[in-house]
């Protein structure tokens, strides 16, 4: 077959690079507890140190299967979570391993789920794609693009009926946007008026091709809100206290019966779509370019500018080193799932009989 | 006792357990001010208001995902898909996400859930609201599957569906709707997971499926004038399979065969058949045999699809050309 | 069970009606040809009076299963198919007769398909909800609600890839806005720049449920185009000439490379749903007033208004009458299909043996 | 001859192909640029061009109905759907368009296309990228069905796919994409609706379908060990199935065995299995086993996995313990 040719039609990374924005300094001012803003640095690195083991041990060949981190993208889980009551409900896809993390899922369960052993969270069973935690209001992760949207809803639909005032949170990507699901969901979750609050995280990509070149607006997700009567909600993505905010008052909407809202939040996966991808169809300098807006040493800055003590840091930087070390060996050390296991759960009778 | 028809048993059934459990909500199309497309829930708007009984948009994915996501987090629901051919465009929900989840979750997340849906042909829609799919749903692990022939069995399975903490579907038949029958006074609850001898029969066992029960039946009291004592076992619930009464029955008869609506590849009836030749198979006295609709997507014309469902003749025929010799 | 309760959120009839714009006298002044408008005139009316004839006949119980008509909506039909060339596709749902029939399908041959004939046009297989005729460009009918605006895109991207100039229009209702597989076809539609018309024929009605009750935005169609990069157009479904006027424009700018449109027209439907249903859920003022725009004398008016004699339109009607009559005999005295029918061209061989 | 992967044969059946028919197209997610997701389609963007190779948006309702226009319209088109999974989120397109069109409009509409989409488990995807969804749509009158084991048998198999007038899905198997083989020179084009004996045998006959082929050849191997002679059939088409040669095969042996990926209730062993015991009822020896994935989702961990999915021990050890009698 012939060589390659060099057509940007073609060759997605010879493509114009889609930069992101500036740094809103403003953020630094707005009025957010130094606890929470702590909390944040604690989930973001967390989320960061977590995936890298995880990415570390799919290297040394322990998780097998696929996984899909969100190296770059933590800001997204971090803020959301943050602004979340502990009752709410998240809802996430396959790239999930930040939302369950940030919503207090145990990390060496959550790491012994990827390395297939019997203390995952799901026993083994889920795998990478599916972290569920219902007690910690970890609803689940879902593999197969849209679906969860819809589901989110009946979450939001169920609080509604019980009075409970909580809330649905549902991510996804700006490629889940252009599938049949998402414009159900959002029609439904309007015309009820549900306590849900959408969130698209657009990392410009759908695996391996620009989200632009297979979507008929600029803007995935904020340029179909007003298809349901919603407002169009854009954020930065990679600012823990933008999204926080914006959580805040989404959240704030819905939990005082306000309906549905759908948020845009514009960041970027610093690594490949999924375990083997070097994620080489993007220009190098747009990846340049977002690794120098990573979240966490931006966050860094601001909270060092806005007073924290460089050792409260690095001694949160190091508090989570040995959370993640200690997670990982409890996940080594989980044995193997076998007979008992495969068997587990199919009925809610807690066994797989199909006839007697 | 009261004279209820299918129809009527399947509001009439729901009204039973949304009396008894103040959560329970249904969703669906038209279900609420029309009562539905097929009258299947005249009345329940009136009884439990708006709120519990939802007219949706045209949205399958998201009524099932809805009933999921209710289901999950403490509502028990019942979702109406119209036609069971609409079950198609909701399957990833139901095939994917609904039948895997408490597996996948390792027991975290049940889901008491029943998707309710009017199955079957013989009112000349054609093929996208004719088909029978409870084969569909039967192959997939995790889902319950029931499809009840009769009124009293209408409200007994859906009683035990709702309270089923699995996820069930439930095929309503459309050509039964107006069948009609004395109905027992009190609550009616029935188990899933049980088949039911509906006559009793030494020489050939015939299992059949809703619609095909009645002519089951039928086909079996021609039989019998004809010296052919057929035990004629209504299946009911798919998942699970009640095999061990079809065993007794074909340890008894030595002769099996199935009828069934759905089109003959990999209708429930292969999974029977399989189950049988395997477990009876030195019972059996000669091959098992299907009765079904030929492979193909059924047709509109009358005169078509009364060719292409099994038939009362076609059952008493086939049964009485294959049988002759144990008679 | 309690007596009905006569609150609107329950039964829709007590609703404050929907109703019809007045006409648009403007339209009188358009350049129409003379000729075409006369050809509208009879479209018109062998819509009507077939579709009062197919009504006759399940009341005689001659038509089994179900039917779904289009009376009082006619003029979306006529209007688009005078502006189509022979070799467009048209793609239309359970409520296809009168887009079949504009089309140029053989009225008795679409009437002996709704009894169940073998001179049917589907040699009766396929029944009241499926009329195809793919000589005529007529390309199916589609009973289950979204699919057939994707298999529309499908037609328009191989009249592009053939180079052919060719245009697909597809109808759908109000209701069909609101299912997934609209979203994913406007949005591949527009991205792939496909020639393709997409009419959402606005009757204020999914069967028996009002549609703004159900849908997030005032105007289904239009209200969604922009979430597609279109722009909302929304057009008179009771006037042939308005209709016209729009199919042309959005067909040409298709048929010339300009992409998609996504029409909406609006109009009511005379009577019920389907065949059973008698429409009740409706405000008798609603139905009135519906009934008062009625495409037909209005048209007829204007055509006198214009000039045409009366009895040119007398000749037409009683014409159009004929071939009714005409095409009532030949679907009775069709023969029911048989055993070779039903086996027939499951597969391309003309057969339906699958295995050997 | 040239020495090729599974997974470069797809692209090569495909390149083959729209060399032949300068109309063919292909379009699905991450099929151009990427090459697919499972690197099945490398190489063709650069061949073939972006016109004839299209990426799609997330979107297998309008990828499949596009497919299905173009098809209707003159345009053979290949769809790719990236796991076989995501059959059920476009599902009523394929059985309730595709599948019945042709026979709907009584053979006005032909639809000549191919889904392909990549099928089973092994990899330890979980319950919802590892399904073998083949009996799903096996099921449905109006689809042809091919499951190819062997490279060659993949272009093979693609030819007479995209050759073939009526619509074809057509399953590549995940587990199989590495193994390699010398393909022969010049243009490879197969059949569809022929199994292959690939281990002629006297005692028992073994029918398997994709990656269980392999498996089912090596517990030949140890049967053979053993003194059991096992005939090995590939399936390869469920759809036409090929029951003359399997039927053959059985009336020989009298054992008959199914080795199957897909979960247990209603595989396609049950059709096979049933026709079997029907039409060859007098030559077996013993009931028909099927050799399944037990009926629950497929778990991720790959110690469950291994479990699940028949393995070679599990087959020689079925084997030789039921077929003891008659080796
Ligand atoms: C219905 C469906 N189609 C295709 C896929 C395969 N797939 C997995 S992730 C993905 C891309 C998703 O992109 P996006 O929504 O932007 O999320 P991101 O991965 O960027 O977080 C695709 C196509 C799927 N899982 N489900
Ligand atoms: C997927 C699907 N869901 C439900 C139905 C049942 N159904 C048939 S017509 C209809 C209403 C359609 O309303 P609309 O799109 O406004 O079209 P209209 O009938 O008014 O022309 C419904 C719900 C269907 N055919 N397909
Ligand atoms: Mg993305
Ligand atoms: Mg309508």
């Amino acid at each position: 077959m012939p060589t390659e040719i060099a057509d940007p039609r073609y060759d997605y990374a010879l493509r114009p690079p889609r930069l992101p924005q500036p740094v809103d300094e403003s953020m630094a001012s707005q009025p957010i507890d130094t606890d929470i803003r702590l909390g944040m640095y604690r989930k973001l690195h967390l989320l960061r140190q977590w995936s890298k083991r995880a990415h570390d041990l799919f290297l040394q060949n322990l998780v097998k299967g696929t996984t899909h981190l969100s190296l770059g993208q933590e800001a997204v889980a971090t803020g959301f979570s943050t602004a979340m009551r502990p009752d709410d409900y998240t809802f996430a896809t396959y790239r999930g391993h930040a939302h369950s993390l940030s919503r207090g899922m145990d990390p060496g369960e959550a790491l012994a789920e990827l390395l297939g052993r019997s203390n995952g969270v799901l026993g083994g069973k889920g795998g990478s794609m599916h972290l569920t935690d219902v007690e910690k209001g970890m609803m689940g992760s879902y593999a197969i693009i849209g679906a969860h949207l819809c589901i989110a809803n009946g979450a939001a639909w169920s609080a509604q009926m019980r009075g409970t005032d909580q809330v649905a949170v549902c991510f996804f990507g700006d490629g889940t946007t252009n599938i049949g699901a998402f414009h159900e969901a959002l029609n439904m979750a309007k015309i009820w008026s549900l306590p849900v609050v959408f969130v698209c995280e657009n990392n410009l990509y759908m695996e391996y091709t620009p989200i632009d070149i297979v979507t008929a607006v600029p803007r995935p997700a904020a340029d179909r809100a007003p298809a349901y009567g919603l407002d169009p909600i854009v954020v930065d993505g990679n600012d823990p206290d933008a999204v926080y905010l914006t959580a805040k008052a989404a959240i704030d909407k819905a939990r005082s019966g306000g309906g549905p809202s759908l948020i845009e939040a514009q960041t970027y996966r610093h690594g490949g779509h999924s375990r083997a991808d070097p994620g080489k169809y993007r220009p190098a300098e747009e990846i340049e370019a977002w690794k120098g807006r990573d979240p966490i040493p931006m966050y860094h800055d601001r909270l060092l500018t806005l007073g924290t003590p460089e050792e409260t840091l690095t001694g949160i930087e190091r508090e989570v080193a040995g959370v993640v070390d200690a997670a990982t060996e409890f996940a080594k050390s989980g044995p193997e799932p076998g007979e008992a296991e495969l068997f587990r759960n199919v009925w809610a009778d807690g066994g797989a009989e199909w006839r007697n | 006792m009261a004279q209820l028809s299918y129809r009527e048993a399947v509001a009439y059934g729901i009204a039973q357990e949304m009396r008894r459990d103040p959560k329970l909500v249904m969703l669906g199309e038209d279900i609420a001010a029309a009562g539905g497309v097929f009258k299947t829930t005249v009345g329940l708007l009136d009884e439990f208001g708006p709120d519990r009984i939802k007219d949706t948009p045209i949205s399958e994915q998201a009524i099932v995902g809805a009933a999921m996501g209710a289901a999950m987090t403490g509502i028990p629901v019942i979702a109406e898909l119209m036609f069971s051919d609409f079950v198609a465009v909701t399957w990833d929900m139901i095939a994917n996400e609904i039948a895997k989840t408490r597996y996948m979750t390792d027991g975290q997340v049940a889901l008491p859930l029943v998707i309710r849906t009017a199955n079957g042909g013989g009112v000349r829609f054609g093929a996208q609201h004719s088909q029978s799919v409870e084969n569909w749903c039967m192959m997939i692990p995790g889902l319950k599957v029931v499809a009840p022939s009769t009124p009293t069995d209408v409200i007994g399975l859906m009683a035990a569906s709702v309270r089923d903490p699995d996820p069930v579907v439930f095929f309503e038949h459309k050509a039964l709707m107006a069948m009609s029958e004395e109905i027992p006074d009190g609550e009616i609850v029935d188990e899933l997971g049980k088949a039911k001898i509906l006559r009793e029969g030494t020489d050939v066992t015939i299992a059949a499926l809703a619609a095909m029960v009645p002519k089951a039946l039928e086909a079996a009291e021609r039989l019998a004038a004809d010296g052919i004592s057929a035990e004629v076992i209504d299946v009911r619930s798919l998942m699970p399979l009640d095999t061990r009464t079809i065993l007794g029955s074909v340890s008894k008869t030595g002769r099996f065969y199935t009828v069934e609506e759905n089109p003959r590849v990999l209708g429930w009836g292969a999974e029977v058949v399989s189950i049988v030749t395997d477990e009876a198979f030195w019972d059996l006295d000669g091959p098992c045999i299907r009765i079904t609709t030929p492979h193909i997507p059924l047709p509109a014309a009358a005169s078509l699809e009364d060719m292409a469902i099994p038939s009362v003749d076609r059952i008493y025929e086939t049964v009485r050309r294959t049988a002759g010799g144990s008679a």
